[in-house]
């Protein structure tokens, strides 16, 4: 099995999740979290003093999948976050050796 | 004799002054401070209230208003003793205890609009020390001056309802307060931004609903005075809020929420000292100064000095304050529109009148704030350590936080 | 000759109607966009208070309530030249600067509810540009026709606070804004939900109370007038809160709170153009005709035509206005606890004016706004991209975000 | 005859009071509370306020204001039908509807109150039919008793704007609806902090201005006894604020923004009953006393008797209720600047008189309310399930969010 | 070492916590995260207008434990977070080859 | 690669961004985390009750790396993040077996 952690513009969250049920993965947990990369931050003016926000608003996704499909998934992500601009994120796929629902206590790719 | 319609009409004035401070004033500047620091900022609020409210009665009012000397009144008015329950204020149809009760409203929200000169790095105690000194050794003889039989007023400056006592004491003594408590840490590149800008717009919205009692109850009566001071008020505030719309859409095409308010406030503080004397026309002109040398000492003060003023209590009350001042002098002539100057006085000489004022108040403020600063610090320090301003004041100070969320 | 007590009330009514607007509405409206469009919500209101006042005072007022058009006033009180500081307006007791600044604010919240049907898309210029012809073209006129001695008004047609000047105007004005706006992206069903219902229950809290103002305040005195208008227009803001609850509660199981604050706001403005005329038990049938129809209408414009109206203001001000209209011909009845009608008049005659006057003022609110909005798109373009509109407003527009917490 | 200034006062007065529960108490109330009850606590203002104005109109002011019984009052002023247009209420020189108006005010802001104390964990229909007979079964009496001629008003009870009828009522009912609503789960260590003491400040800062409208306006005309009363009012909310900071800083080194702003209520329900007999010296005193004595309570209610008073009900209102009805007895005296007592009447006497109603007044309360609630939880149940205690009100029984960010 | 993530209901979060430190297990971390899966968010109505909310809010813990441990950590989480319902989350096991405490700079083992 | 993550005290972020600019690590992804570890919460007293707040906020570094200088980053990290007081944090290292820029499409090291 991997987990796969991808990070996106907010923006592609629907369409990321739609690519993803169109490949039959069902469940993913979602966070907001702040990215820091080559794409910088904005300045924003409150009365004549320049704030530097040094951050870009981002969407962190993570989804647990058979080994089997991890690649198309990566891919499927990819494809619908993509909009070609500085920014649009990363996909990190890392090992994972177990997995649980905690309804059933179902173990393995079943828990997914 | 008490007059009902005055009477409910200062009553209502002295609810919306009061209204202006708690919550107005405090949403204004706690939406511009960070998340962290948003309760101490409603706090000083508060409490400035409470404090200035006994002070007021045990002393102050009595200091400004009772008597007759130059310099500062007497104290036979303290605690309002000897003042009959029916009395009615000199010179006005309503009770004395409304007229104390409205003038305290102006005597609490001076020293308020200071906090905003040094927010997210005061120490409780030094503010509440700082106010308490300032309100007795700086509003209390101005006051007297100006509005209380002092020698300003023997002399006809014309300050209708507080550029000089209220705007330019606050925006100037802002001053050495924002000199000694140095700026924050991080200024000026990596301050945090105004957590809730939405906040800053709500007390804006209150601050200029609360003027309509500021200045059409300096009238002290609900007639003719009291409708053309609302009126102007209102012309010179949405004029300068258009100002500052105008220059920021052509200076970075995006006009923000935070500017138009802030050039309300310019409009606002502006046409205080004139709001009595002028017309409509000079309204529109007044708001149109406020708002672009407001505009403009904003930028000189942050940029050009780099000082802290974190929430331009300077650039705005005090040069709004002072720019008024001088314009009530050109606008209350009867030519332009105006209630017409004293019997036999010039227009220049009402300037002269004013600029004796102006700078009176502007050295008497600043003098008197730096030795009050000083002893503070000497006495309780002025500022919290480094690690409490990282981490916010309101946990570290007020064991609480604005949002648990 | 002026009046102390009139005076007392008519700037405080002023000072709550303001208050409506700045800050009420603009909390009421801003708690139903997505956070990242609440500082577009609120700068739009500051803007429009700022630019009504200052062409009210230019000419939108003398155009309105000087001269004696059927149609049109006249030019003669611009900037309120040749209006004497202590003249009293006309057949009341108050000065007319008052009543020339509660009439503004009445025409600062008429194009601020419009706001109402485009936000969250529409750009920031096209807000203000259409918000200036649309108070020269389409309010200026009517409230010329019904209160300032205009052709409707020579027919005697009933509308106290405004049914037919504030609610329906902006009501079926906002039709053609929105048609040519279009609907917001993902609308129906992926449309955000309000970002802060708690933040909406404030504005309607402070519509409701600064409606006092706006209703009991156009009895421009201080009496039994005023006294019954307040009554009459808390009463039916109270029923249509409860028949708003009441069909939640059967419909859903769930009475929510953003559907009670509707209610209040749906009584408040069906009772408007009544509530100089009727009594109190009038002011229940009222409050409980006005709550039912608007939350169909509701229903109707969102389920049935699928209109994004998007804060309802075609549903709630536009029918809720024409329904009072045709409901204070009825209880404006001696019979029914009302002032009684114009001597000689029938209430079919009575109800028949008021047909008129509905008629009028729709289509040439709908055809003058059509013809605007065209004009603001052709000129200066209506909405914003897709993209700045996925992101929100505040950051693109404005610069600014609501919330940095 | 009606007097414009008296009814302009009383109009805004009215305006006040209401300001202070839509949105003021809904606002301290609900920044106490969860984020996920948020909503619950608004609405239940909003419904209450709601549901009262609907019955006031229908019954409930004809029973506390028409007729002479000792025990209740009669139904001729059912619907306001038989007041003309144009009376004015007895002994005043404002219009009935006005009078109609304030008071039911007052009969909204008093069972919202009683919110407070089971806030978080009851269910919706419970609080409004809860607040429904509570209005009619201890209200509606007491207020008769008191202020309708009653036979407390026989006995010559001092209780100007409500230490009895508003505060006490309220304080003490809280206790049996307390404890059969039983305490939140998690109560007294799990419970989660207030969401947002910034709101509660706000909301706070609201009552403290709208109670000008309630001691103020309780003098019914616009003189000296609105002035006064409006004087002790804030003179006596900013001592006991000043003593909570004391206390809290004593205590723990910390002055909080919510210990500041429960000083401030505390020393507004203490001074509630006083207000209109006593002098400003009087009200540094009745402030210490009602500062000092509801901070003891709050702690005893608290962690002795390990009640979860959820918002401070009892401690607050009930405690600075009773504190203030025997305070005013005695700084009513003129020797000690108040107003005198009724001719004859010592001290002592009048002392004896204010314990026989507070007395009468806490056990009717009591019982009533028990029974009420023993009622209505046989009726349609008390307590929401645990489960949508744990996950909040807001989205189980109104199916909305304060909050979607 | 194995670097733990439970996805889990809200409100039993306490439960978690406290049947954790039973075990043992003093550190945690916790973000508040959004839940998509069988779980079906829910329809809010606001003025007649249905409003989606896809998601469901959750809570995610992350625990780095030693590897002995981990099974019995695994089942303790299940069994203190289960409610029987769908939508009680997911327990994923991912490989963790190094910690550090940051205070002292320990490694491995000793910093958990 | 290796894929970091660091939970540490909010106002050391910065110092700990800018180390590791200064290593040449540009992109990270950072997220607001409640921590519970030996660091007790606190207490807060709000009119007289006290509520136990048993969390501390903490913030949650990610970051992908070339496995090559994994061991200098968490060093990195552990220098700047240091106060020496307890709450500090800790730095967790995970396997990390591919990664992706969305925008280009460009895998593995590349795409950090
Ligand atoms: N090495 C990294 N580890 C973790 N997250 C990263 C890393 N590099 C980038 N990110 C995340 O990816 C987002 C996009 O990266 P950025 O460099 O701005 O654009 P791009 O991927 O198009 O070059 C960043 O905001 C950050 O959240
Ligand atoms: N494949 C997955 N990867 C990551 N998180 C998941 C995955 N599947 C489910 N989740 C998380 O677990 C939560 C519960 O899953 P859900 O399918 O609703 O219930 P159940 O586990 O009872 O079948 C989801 O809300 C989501 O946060
Ligand atoms: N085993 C663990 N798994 C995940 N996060 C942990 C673990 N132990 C501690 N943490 C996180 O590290 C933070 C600091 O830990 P703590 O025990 O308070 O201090 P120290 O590391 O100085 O001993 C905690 O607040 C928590 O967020």
């Amino acid at each position: 099995m991997k987990y796969i952690i991808a990070v996106i513009q907010p923006h592609r969250l629907d369409a990321v999740r739609e690519a993803l049920a169109a490949r039959g993965v069902q469940g993913l947990t979602v966070s907001e979290v702040r990215g820091f990369g080559r794409q910088k931050g904005q300045t924003e003016i409150y009365r004549g003093a320049e704030y530097n926000i040094h951050y870009v608003p981002k969407v962190k996704i993570e989804i647990a999948v058979d080994a089997a499909i991890a690649d198309s998934v990566v891919e499927a992500i990819g494809e619908a976050a993509r909009t070609g601009r500085i920014g649009d994120g990363k996909v990190f796929v890392l090992p994972l050796e177990g997995a649980m629902r905690v309804r059933t206590g179902e173990m393995g790719t079943d828990a997914l | 004799m008490i007059d009902a319609g005055d009477t409910a009409w200062l009553i209502t004035a002295t609810a919306l002054v009061l209204f202006m401070t708690l919550p107005g004033l405090a949403l204004f500047y706690g939406g511009l401070v960070r998340a962290e620091n948003l309760l101490s900022v409603l706090m000083q609020c508060f409490t400035i209230a409470s404090v200035v409210t006994v002070l007021w009665l045990l002393a102050a009012y009595s200091l400004t208003f009772s008597g007759s000397g130059a310099w500062i009144g007497d104290l036979s008015k303290v605690l309002l003793i000897g003042v009959p329950r029916d009395a009615a204020a000199a010179n006005t149809k309503i009770p004395e205890t409304v007229f104390f009760m409205f003038q305290m409203t102006f005597a609490i929200i001076t020293p308020a609009l200071i906090v905003g000169a040094f927010v997210e790095r005061m120490r409780f105690g030094a503010v509440v020390m700082f106010s308490v000194l300032w309100l007795f050794l700086v509003y209390v003889p101005v006051a007297h001056w100006v509005w209380g039989g002092g020698w300003l007023a023997e002399r006809g400056v014309l300050d209708f309802a507080g550029g000089l006592v209220v705007h330019l004491t606050a925006g100037v003594s802002a001053l050495p307060a924002r000199h000694r408590a140095r700026p924050r840490l991080g200024f000026p590149h990596d301050v945090r931004p105004p957590h809730a800008p939405w906040m800053t717009m709500v007390g804006a919205s209150m601050l200029w609903v609360g003027w309509f009692g500021f200045n059409a109850g300096s009238a002290l009566s609900a007639g003719a005075d009291a409708g053309m001071a609302m009126t102007v008020t209102h012309i010179s505030a949405a004029t300068a809020t258009l100002v500052w719309i105008v220059i920021e859409t052509v200076k970075f095409g995006k006009p923000s929420m935070v500017g138009a308010v802030t050039g309300a406030i310019a409009g606002l503080a502006t046409i205080t000292p004139a709001s009595g004397y002028v017309g409509p026309g000079a309204a529109l002109v007044i708001g149109l100064a406020g708002g672009s040398v407001c505009y403009l000492m904003v930028m000189v003060v942050k940029h050009r000095f780099r000082i802290d003023d974190s929430l331009d209590v300077l650039a705005v009350h005090g040069i709004g304050g002072a720019v008024g001042v001088l314009l009530a002098a050109v606008f209350a002539d009867a030519a332009l529109g105006g209630i017409g100057l004293a019997e036999g006085r010039t227009m220049g000489g009402q300037v002269l009148i004013q600029l004796t004022g102006l700078i009176a108040v502007l050295i008497w403020s600043v003098v008197v704030s730096f030795i009050i600063i000083k002893l503070v610090q000497a006495l309780v320090g002025l500022r919290v350590s480094a690690e409490i301003e990282e981490q916010g004041l309101d946990l570290n100070i007020h064991g609480e936080r604005g949002y648990n969320m």
